[in-house]
């Protein structure tokens, strides 16, 4: 019965999209903001992936929000599994020669990696969030392999604070300086397609990058512990 | 191009409708995994490579793990 | 003047920062969220008098508007946010002594995160800027429903969860629908252009944000989760919950609907939906055994009461809607914050327990009774001056519905009245008058609820002090073009 | 062919849409409607995506000499969906604790036997 309502339900819903979807044409995006993103966007930002100059130029603000968003999971995450009473951890048998000698192999070249995605954030694809993920990834993968070690969890609270405050005291220098305006881009441009150019974006992507890895990093050991 | 994409969305509601079928939920988020890929594959053909790195990176890998960490912890089988 | 982005970006780099403070003193977490909205109490206020003038726009990123976010301060804005600070400050001094168990310096960061969340869905102009607030809004109200960790709390932190969920996927849907039909993601763009499509085809992403916010507002078919989620919670966060949290989604549902869409079509349906919520939210308060429930489920007929202002959409009517905001916050807040340590007291959520209280915490009940009289409605507390001005505006209307109606919304006044005296009885003339114990909550709980009975009767006695506010703010909400004219010049 | 070429994405991402939607609303089990969540997710940022599509367009990124500029993609929705990516993975870490905490409780995942309130 549920069943046979829920497909008459999205059924209706269905139609009701499509007939607004007749509106959207795919393949013919016609946006205002979108053209001048892309025309305008080297200009103006320095950056010359466009969709970093969005997500951290124009809307800034926005990632902003998102990097609390994370950081919210991640402290909501610990005050979730805080109360939990058995903490010990159940003997673990170690993993095989070969997966240990493959992590240790692999892991200092996936935090390389992750490192590369998000320093090149304003000129290749990739950027903080990507690189933040790889690097998390890499943590993964050691504690696959290398069963007993874990990160230090003092290290990545550390590391968390001090990427969003390089965020936020980012944006108030931009207020107190130059043009007046939160995260305004106070820094030179430079030359575009060289690794130090755009100004904020970088710093602001790196320190992106440190705060996504070592959140990411730390959901994954809290929800490992005693598991 | 349109028939690989389409043969890609196909895949891509098979292993949907496989997650939904599946009574082992690993193996249903295994089906969830590649659902995530196949979008990463589909965000590079729309000319999206940032989202196609980020959704195979978080959407297919980390949230993978952390799936698998939270079906570990509970139950494995649905009843 | 101080730039209005601080009232967002001041609480959350204090977020980010508590973790480090923590290594230096653990003992003074807890009194950074009170200095905290200390700054942004005096910051909102300070801005007052320019915004209600004429509306601030702050470009983040110093580009034009159309292509970069904005802040849009005017007088609806920043009465919310005067409102959102006023109860974090207060609240977060009740927490002090309330908070006691669990982890505490998570409870304090994520108290911060969940204002600065609501204080950027009041604040922002951009659609999609609105969306990420609203996330940071209703994530935190998730772990924070699960504070305690107990079953009750787990499991309606799921409820919520699910439900919530599921409305920000059709809320991106309808903004994605949007973005797909205007090419921009700013509210007074989007708004200049509402008319260049045709209504049948902005109904789908209309039905699609309504959906997804209404689900925060609890509006009623969408409201299952509210019940549980805010009796389940630590009371101070019930408390900032049925105070700021549904008010700021129902102000996002308002703006929504006024100022993006032609609402015009839609008000005879919201008004027939805000009569049912309150009936049905004031029949179940009606019937509950559990303070917290009960205080829930008035919330839900509080709401519906807001909504048929609203749907009155005549400058009145408006005026009224966010008149019942404010007062509903005040009581609302007022009376979780004294249940909080009646509940402390008696160990039980039960209305049964609290026979005798009236005598064992004077000053406690009382507040209570002042909180209960206000949110029926009684002069001269703020309650009937709302009230008061939500029936003559629909009066002002002159049709037989709208007379109907008053009736309909006079009758649930009137049960609501039934279920508050039945407590207030309870805790006055029931149990023995042996054996007490007098004590009173402690002096860092009365000092934030005397604040707010004080500002329940002082602004019931004197309406006129936030009628300089209200006005303009439902000018604001009505006339939109002028609101176009001022954000994009 | 030409209805394919015109709707393959779209079909997609509200499949996608339709079947999470369908999981969350008929599964018991909270794992499964997580799963739903997730799936319900994908496809809402693949619609995003397909709306800023131009057809045989270039990604939005200045990596070579002499790219048109009219015929890149718009890079708007692609910011929109990073965001909505990380949100998801957020609000998914967040649920999946607590599941961990509710079968802690009550030993089971299954919601039909979870009653502790009244639903």
């Amino acid at each position: 019965m549920r069943k046979i309502i829920g497909i008459i339900l999205l059924c209706i819903i269905a139609w009701g999209i499509f007939m607004s979807l007749a509106k959207i044409p795919f393949g013919k995006s016609e946006s205002k903001v979108g053209n001048y993103y892309v025309e305008e966007g080297r200009r103006e930002t320095g950056a010359t992936n466009i969709v970093t100059s969005v997500v951290v130029g124009y809307r800034a603000f926005d990632t902003l929000g998102e990097v609390t968003v994370l950081f919210l999971a991640a402290i909501g995450l610990g005050a979730v599994l805080a109360t939990l009473k058995d903490k010990s951890r159940a003997v673990i048998e170690d993993a095989s020669l070969i997966l240990i000698t493959g992590c240790k192999f692999l892991f200092p070249l996936i935090l390389l990696f992750g490192a590369y995605v998000f320093i090149h954030g304003h000129l290749t694809p990739g950027g903080g969030f990507q690189g933040g993920a790889v690097v998390a990834s890499g943590f993964l993968l050691a504690y696959l392999g290398c069963r007993g070690d874990r990160i230090s969890k003092v290290g990545s609270a550390i590391f968390e604070s001090l990427g969003g405050l390089t965020f936020v005291v980012i944006g108030m220098i931009g207020l107190a300086i130059g043009s007046r305006y939160f995260l305004s881009n106070f820094l030179p441009k430079s030359q575009l397609n060289t690794l130090f150019s755009a100004g904020i974006i970088p710093i602001i992507y790196i320190a992106i990058g440190f705060k996504v890895g070592s959140e990411l990093s730390g959901i994954i050991d809290q929800m490992m512990e005693e598991s | 191009m349109i028939i690989i994409v389409s043969l890609l969305v196909l895949l891509m509601f098979i292993s949907a409708i496989a997650a939904l079928i599946f009574k082992d939920l690993i193996s249903a988020v295994i089906a969830a995994c590649m659902v995530s890929l196949i979008a990463a594959i589909l965000f590079f053909l729309l000319q999206a490579p940032d989202v196609a790195m980020a959704e195979a990176s978080i959407g297919a890998a980390l949230v993978t793990a952390v799936f698998i960490i939270a079906i570990k912890r509970t139950t494995r089988y649905e009843e | 003047m101080v730039n209005p982005v601080l009232l967002i970006v001041v609480p959350i780099g204090l977020a980010f920062l508590t973790p480090i403070l923590r290594f230096i003193s653990k003992k003074w977490v807890k009194f950074i969220p009170v200095l905290g909205f200390i700054f942004n109490l005096a910051v909102s206020i300070s801005l007052i008098p320019a915004a209600i003038h004429d509306p601030l726009i702050v470009k983040l990123g110093g580009f034009a508007p159309p292509f970069s976010i904005v802040l849009v301060v005017g007088p609806v804005g920043i009465l919310f946010a005067t409102l959102i600070s006023l109860a974090g400050v207060l609240v977060s001094f009740y927490a002090l002594s309330y908070i006691k168990e669990g982890p505490q310096q998570k409870y304090h960061m994520l108290y911060m995160l969940l204002l600065a969340g609501a204080t950027g869905v009041v604040l922002t102009g951009d659609i999609f800027n609105l969306f990420v607030f609203f996330e940071i809004l209703c994530i935190s109200s998730y772990a924070l429903v699960a504070y305690l960790g107990n079953k009750a709390g787990i499991e309606s932190a799921i409820k919520y969860l699910i439900q919530g969920s599921i409305g920000s996927s059709l809320l991106l849907v309808g903004i994605g629908l949007l973005y797909g039909y205007f090419g921009t993601l700013n509210m007074a763009d989007i708004a200049s252009q509402i008319g260049t499509v045709d209504a049948s085809r902005l109904f789908i992403p209309m039905a699609l944000m309504i959906t997804g916010l209404g689900i925060e507002a609890a509006i009623f078919p969408l409201n299952a989760w509210l019940p549980d989620a805010h009796s389940s919670a630590p009371s101070s966060i019930s408390a900032i919950l049925s105070g700021i949290a549904i008010e700021v989604g129902l102000y996002a549902v308002i703006r929504v609907l006024f100022t993006l869409f032609d609402v015009s079509s839609f008000l005879l349906f919201m008004l027939v939906l805000g009569v049912v919520t309150l009936i049905i939210g004031e029949l179940c308060a009606m019937s509950q055994k559990n303070i917290k429930r009960m205080l829930a489920y008035s919330s839900i007929g509080q709401i519906g009461l807001i909504v048929f202002a609203f749907s009155l959409s005549s400058n009145f009517g408006v005026g009224g809607g966010l008149f019942q905001m404010i007062s509903h916050t005040l009581s609302k807040a007022l009376l979780f914050l004294a249940a909080g340590f009646m509940i402390y007291k008696t160990g039980s959520m039960e209305i049964s327990s609290f026979e005798g209280i009236g005598r064992k915490m004077p000053l406690t009940a009382l507040l209570f009774t002042i909180g209960t009289f206000s949110l029926v409605g009684l002069p001269p507390f703020v309650g009937f001056a709302s009230k008061f001005m939500i029936i003559r505006a629909a009066l002002a209307k002159g049709e037989m519905l709208y007379t109907l109606l008053i009736g309909l919304v006079l009758l649930a006044t009137v049960i609501e009245g039934s279920y508050f005296f039945k407590v207030i009885q309870v805790m006055y003339f029931k149990g023995s008058k042996t054996g007490i114990t007098k004590s009173e909550s402690p002096i860092t709980g009365l000092i934030p609820m005397i604040i707010f009975a004080s500002l329940i009767i002082f602004i019931g006695v004197y309406p006129e002090f936030i009628m300089g506010i209200i006005n303009p703010a439902a000018s604001e909400l009505i006339d939109k073009f002028s609101y176009i004219r001022s954000v994009l010049g | 062919m030409a209805f394919l070429q015109d709707y393959i994405y779209y079909i997609g991402a509200f499949g996608l849409v339709f079947i999470g939607l369908f999981i969350m609303l008929t599964k018991h089990n909270l794992i499964k409607v997580i799963i739903g969540l997730s799936i319900l997710e994908t496809g809402v940022n693949l619609f995003l995506i397909s709306v800023g599509y131009i057809t045989n367009g270039t990604a939005p990124i200045f990596s070579k000499p002499g790219l048109n500029v009219r015929e890149m993609v718009d890079p708007v929705p692609q910011a929109l969906v990073l965001t909505a990516i990380v949100i998801g993975l957020a609000v998914l870490a967040l649920v999946l604790a607590l599941s961990i905490r509710l079968y802690k409780h009550f030993g089971t995942l299954d919601l039909r036997k979870i009653k502790e309130l009244k639903w």
